[in-house]
């Protein structure tokens, strides 16, 4: 029940963060995502909070999206098991470079 | 009235062939006659192999559910006014097939067993009727008019590609019975349906409530037992 | 014949389709963003993303969010304890509200490369 | 040729209310096995509407002795009184028992059993109708089935679903068990057991315009029949006054009980004129006979042949909460809605009265001197025990199934220990199996359709609520003719798998033997007694006819014994409504 319950709860984080991500990113001209401004940006703690919140919603949601599928879909046990491996092994990948991005550059 | 209808049939004789083939019958039918009533004057007049479940014709029973011009529905409550002058008519989907029209429903069955589908209650009866008002038996006042004709389990795209997915049929039995408040074995019927397989893959589709011939909304009630199930703080599988 | 489509399983066939595009843009999104060591890569990329074509692309990519977080919201409101009588209601409305700002937003989005 | 054996403590033929009801019972003390040639809850006591009738004064005062007074009144005085009241009575402890069960009540605002009027039940020895009608919405047998199929689950009967009974087997004056196919395969099973309990329901189809299920063709009362075991009181058929017009689908009495009234087309409601006190709540018997009065004399609504059920000044809610599926059906069927437009409705052949004879203990009898078969029972509409005399009262049918099948279950438990393991022997699996691949491989000239649409329009024009002995006795020879033709009848489907049109063939053959044996009891009973009706001996005769009509099959045809009612309280008396 929890990890459904997360991923209704990252879904609401999305909305708000994606709106969030998409009104700097895309639309409020070249100077919000050059590299400096977002280096500027990412300096203030606040921001590196959301971001990792951020990432680890999108990551978590993705990913519980697609282990629904790996339950409905695939039959055969073996590849089933692999896909439920890679389904907790390349989130975490994901989640360490993010995170390393966001503090360490 | 009456017109000529053609009804295009998803045949399979296994002892014939291993194959299945689509045969034409062309029938006259009176507008307020039913599938049903096709289907039988076809095997009466044209081809007495046609191979069908009927029982007692009015939508009470569920023996005559079938896919009818891509959905599923009763022969009997679908009248043939309704429908264009071709009639397909299938099984029920993601069901093995016996023999034409009539599926295996053993599976559709075990479902509904894994629920817990009986009333729990270990307290001594009292002597009279338990007390329920008449708020509470409205609860469950809809869900209990299921007949288990299997049109909304076997419409449901997710049983389609997930055969241990409980579907909406069985969903809604547990329903009926968590929802009755002389019902006391709330925590294991949760736990029997709030597994893998169980009613988070229900993703709010709507296939079972545009085909329940008792037109259960059968969405409502499952996202109801989701609901349950969280205000239970419910430590289930996902 | 097909199974018949109806309102509620074409929703959630979009908002599956578009989840799963979305989870792979976002393993690549991250994986590229990961691996930009310095401003002029970086840079780079950004002169790079600005060619029409892939303007258009992200404004597809723009599209699939739109649709997922509309159909998203459409099921966690009825998961909420919003009736299920309005579901296909609700899901026109997500289809106009997709389009319209799908449109506006797509509008100020190629201005930006014109 | 491949048998499979199986071996049951009970076997219960038939999964609908008294077969599931008996099951509960019998598992308690030994392993038991249902058969039922659908899947369980496809049992055509599903499609009970109306209610079930106990004396709980939920609503209003009740007693089980108005009730015991209603139904003997009801069955014309034919019913056995001591059976009556055993029912009455076991009525309250049984329905509460039920609720306990989990069947979903529709509830008073105090949140007990609600309970409404319903044909034939009154207050006070027929002072004014009474609510005596235990009812979830118009679903009741639904309801009622699924809560005791639910508990046969929990308690781990064994069901056989889509399995034909073939042969009910009765040697040495006990029963030995049954021979069946699997349906879906067309394997023979042999079920040996100590106790088989026939619980397989009525027999509405050998009328054309029924309210019964396809699957209610009787052929277990014609198993028994044929076997040289009797059938009682099978001249008794209850048409039910409302089904819809052309097709016969049920519109239940409790819409009259929920204010519903009859209408002719002169806008009268006639019934007024038959039955002033309680007017459309009269019993089925008398109100049927009205319908078709009312038309026969040309007051038919337009002239024709059908007459109005208004429910237009029923409250609207009351329609949408406690009649909703015969709304659904109007609106399917008829595409009226009956909020706003009276429904056409005309007499549907709708309960066996007559049956398997049985004590009160379901115990089937081999003759009138109450001598039984050793570990044979019988519950519910193929039964006759009788409660129901010469005209059933509405929601008596579930009451019967639920007290007699209880009762039959216990009697059998408590016999278990005493009696042997049945065997049954290879050359009855022979014959059967013989019988069922000749009927397979039959080649030749007629169709089963033909025959059945003659035997149903026949029996449906000369055997029904009017007989008369002219057209009784024509009957009679059509029956011999359709007996000739069945012996030609030839099957395009020869497959083992799912073979519809072969179980049509057997059931048509049991179909054709029932009917004999109910016009040739319509002929003999000179009289009109509840549902039987002679338009040549219009009254009822208690002097000549106060008693149960045996029917054997002999040699010579059908020869009849009888049986006295058994009348303890009641004394016989005029039935004025």
């Amino acid at each position: 029940m929890w990890s459904w319950l997360l991923h209704r709860i990252t879904g609401v984080i999305l909305v708000f963060g994606l709106l969030y991500h998409f009104i700097l990113m895309h639309f409020m001209g070249h100077n919000n995502y050059s590299y400096e401004a977002v280096m500027a940006r990412l300096s203030d703690p606040w921001w590196k909070v959301f971001n990792i919140i951020f990432l680890l919603a999108a990551v978590y949601h993705g990913f519980y999206g697609l282990n629904g599928l790996v339950t409905e879909y695939i039959r055969e046990r073996p590849l089933r098991k692999l896909m439920r491996y890679l389904i907790i092994i390349v989130p975490m990948i994901l989640v360490f470079f993010g995170i390393k991005i966001v503090l360490f550059n | 009235m009456s017109k000529f209808y053609t009804f295009r049939i998803k045949r399979y004789l296994p002892e014939e062939s291993p194959s299945s083939r689509w045969d034409e019958f062309r029938i006259k039918l009176e507008s307020m006659e039913r599938v049903l009533d096709g289907l039988i004057k076809i095997k009466e007049n044209l081809d007495g192999t046609l191979t069908f479940r009927k029982s007692c014709a009015h939508g009470v029973c569920g023996s005559c559910a079938m896919k009818i011009n891509g959905l599923n529905r009763l022969a009997c409550q679908t009248l043939v006014k309704d429908l264009p002058e071709l009639i397909e008519i299938e099984p029920l989907p993601s069901l093995p097939v016996i023999k034409d029209l009539v599926v295996d429903m053993t599976l559709f069955f075990e479902k509904n067993d894994r629920v817990l589908p009986y009333l729990i209650n270990d307290d001594p009866p009292p002597e009279r009727e338990r007390i329920q008002s008449q708020e509470d038996q409205h609860k469950i006042l809809e869900s209990i008019t299921c007949i288990m004709c299997g049109s909304c389990t076997t419409s449901c795209p997710v049983f389609w590609a997930d055969k241990e997915y409980l579907g909406p049929s069985a969903l809604l039995k547990a329903y009926r019975f968590l929802f009755d408040t002389r019902d006391k074995a709330t925590d294991s019927r949760l736990e029997r349906i709030t597994g893998e397989h169980g009613v988070w893959r229900c993703h709010s589709i709507f296939n079972c409530v545009e085909v329940c011939p008792k037109e259960i909304d059968i969405t409502k009630h499952i996202l109801k037992i989701k609901r349950l199930a969280v205000k239970k703080g419910f430590k289930g599988g996902d | 014949m097909r199974y018949r489509w109806n309102t509620g399983s074409l929703a959630w066939l979009v908002h599956r389709i578009t989840g799963v595009i979305l989870t792979f843009y976002l393993i690549a999104h991250i994986f590229v963003l990961s691996h930009l060591k310095n401003p002029s890569a970086y840079d780079q990329l950004m002169n790079f993303m600005k060619n029409p074509i892939l303007k258009i692309g992200e404004l597809l990519l723009f599209a699939a969010v739109l649709i997922h977080v509309f159909a998203g919201i459409r099921i966690t409101l009825l998961e909420a304890g919003l009736s299920t009588k309005i579901q296909k209601p609700l899901a026109y409305l997500g289809v106009v509200a997709v389009a319209v700002i799908w449109i506006v937003c797509g509008f100020f989005f190629l201005m930006e490369v014109f | 040729m491949e048998i499979n054996k199986h071996y049951f403590d009970t076997v219960i033929i038939g999964s609908g209310l008294a077969g599931c009801r008996a099951a509960i019972e019998c598992i308690n003390t030994g392993s038991v096995a249902v058969l039922s040639k659908l899947y369980p809850t496809r049992s055509h006591s599903t499609a009970a509407q109306g209610g079930i009738g106990a004396a709980l004064g939920n609503e209003e005062p009740d007693s089980p002795e108005w009730h015991t007074y209603d139904t003997v009144k009801g069955s014309d005085f034919l019913g056995d009184q001591d059976a009556i009241e055993i029912m009455c009575y076991d009525a309250i402890p049984t329905i509460i028992e039920l609720e306990h069960m989990g069947v979903p009540f529709s509830r008073t605002p105090e949140g007990k059993i609600a309970q409404r009027r319903f044909g034939g039940h009154t207050r006070d020895f027929g002072a004014a109708p009474v609510r005596r009608a235990c009812y979830s919405a118009d679903r009741t047998g639904h309801a009622v089935l699924f809560a005791l199929y639910e508990q046969c689950q929990l308690r781990g009967v064994r069901f056989f679903q889509e399995f034909q009974v073939l042969d009910i087997v009765v040697e040495n004056n006990s029963v030995q068990g049954i021979i069946a196919v699997n349906i879906k395969d067309g394997s023979l099973h042999v079920f040996e057991s100590k106790a088989v309990i026939i619980a397989s329901g009525g027999y509405g189809k050998i009328f054309k315009v029924t309210s019964n299920a396809y699957a209610s063709t009787g052929e277990c009362l014609s198993m028994l029949f044929r076997q040289g075991l009797p059938l009682e009181d099978m001249e008794f058929f209850q048409f039910h006054p409302t089904g819809l017009y052309g097709l016969g689908i049920l519109i239940t009495e409790g819409a009259r009980g929920e204010g519903g009234i009859l209408i002719n087309g002169k806008g009268e409601r006639f019934m007024e004129r038959y039955a002033p006190t309680i007017k459309d709540l009269a019993p089925r018997d008398m109100v049927s006979r009205a319908i078709l009065t009312e038309i026969r004399e040309g007051r038919g609504i337009n002239g024709k042949d059908y007459v109005y059920l208004d429910l237009r000044h029923v409250d609207k809610k009351i329609l949408e909460e406690r009649l909703p599926e015969i709304t659904t059906f109007s609106k399917i069927y008829m595409g009226i809605d009956p909020s706003e437009a009276p429904i056409p409705v005309v007499p549907t052949a709708h309960y066996a009265m007559g049956g398997i004879p049985t004590d009160i203990d379901g115990r089937v009898l081999k003759d009138v001197d109450g001598s039984v078969i050793y570990g044979l029972f019988a519950a519910g509409e193929c039964a006759c025990v009788s409660v129901h005399g010469a005209n059933r009262l509405g929601c008596n049918s579930l009451l019967d199934t639920v007290v007699f099948g209880r009762r039959a279950g216990k009697t059998a438990t408590q016999m278990l220990k005493d009696m042997q393991k049945g065997r049954v022997k290879k050359d009855r699996i022979d014959k059967t199996f013989e019988e069922i691949e000749n009927l397979r491989n039959a080649k030749g000239k007629e169709s089963i359709a033909s025959i059945r649409k003659d035997l149903q329009t026949t029996m449906m024009d000369k055997c029904s609520v009017f007989r008369i002995e002219k057209e009784l006795k024509e009957l009679l020879v059509e029956l011999e003719d359709l007996k000739t033709r069945f012996k030609e009848i030839s099957l395009t489907d020869r497959s083992k798998t799912f073979n519809t049109e072969l179980l049509e063939a057997i059931e048509l053959s049991h179909m054709i033997t029932l009917s004999e044996v109910v016009a040739q009891s319509a002929l003999v009973r000179t009289e009109s007694r509840g549902a039987h009706c002679r338009e040549d001996y219009p009254n009822r005769d208690d002097e000549n006819w106060l008693k149960h009509t045996f029917a054997f099959k002999s040699d010579r045809g059908i020869t009849f014994k009888y049986k006295p009612v058994k009348i303890t309280r009641f004394k016989p008396e005029e039935r004025k409504y």
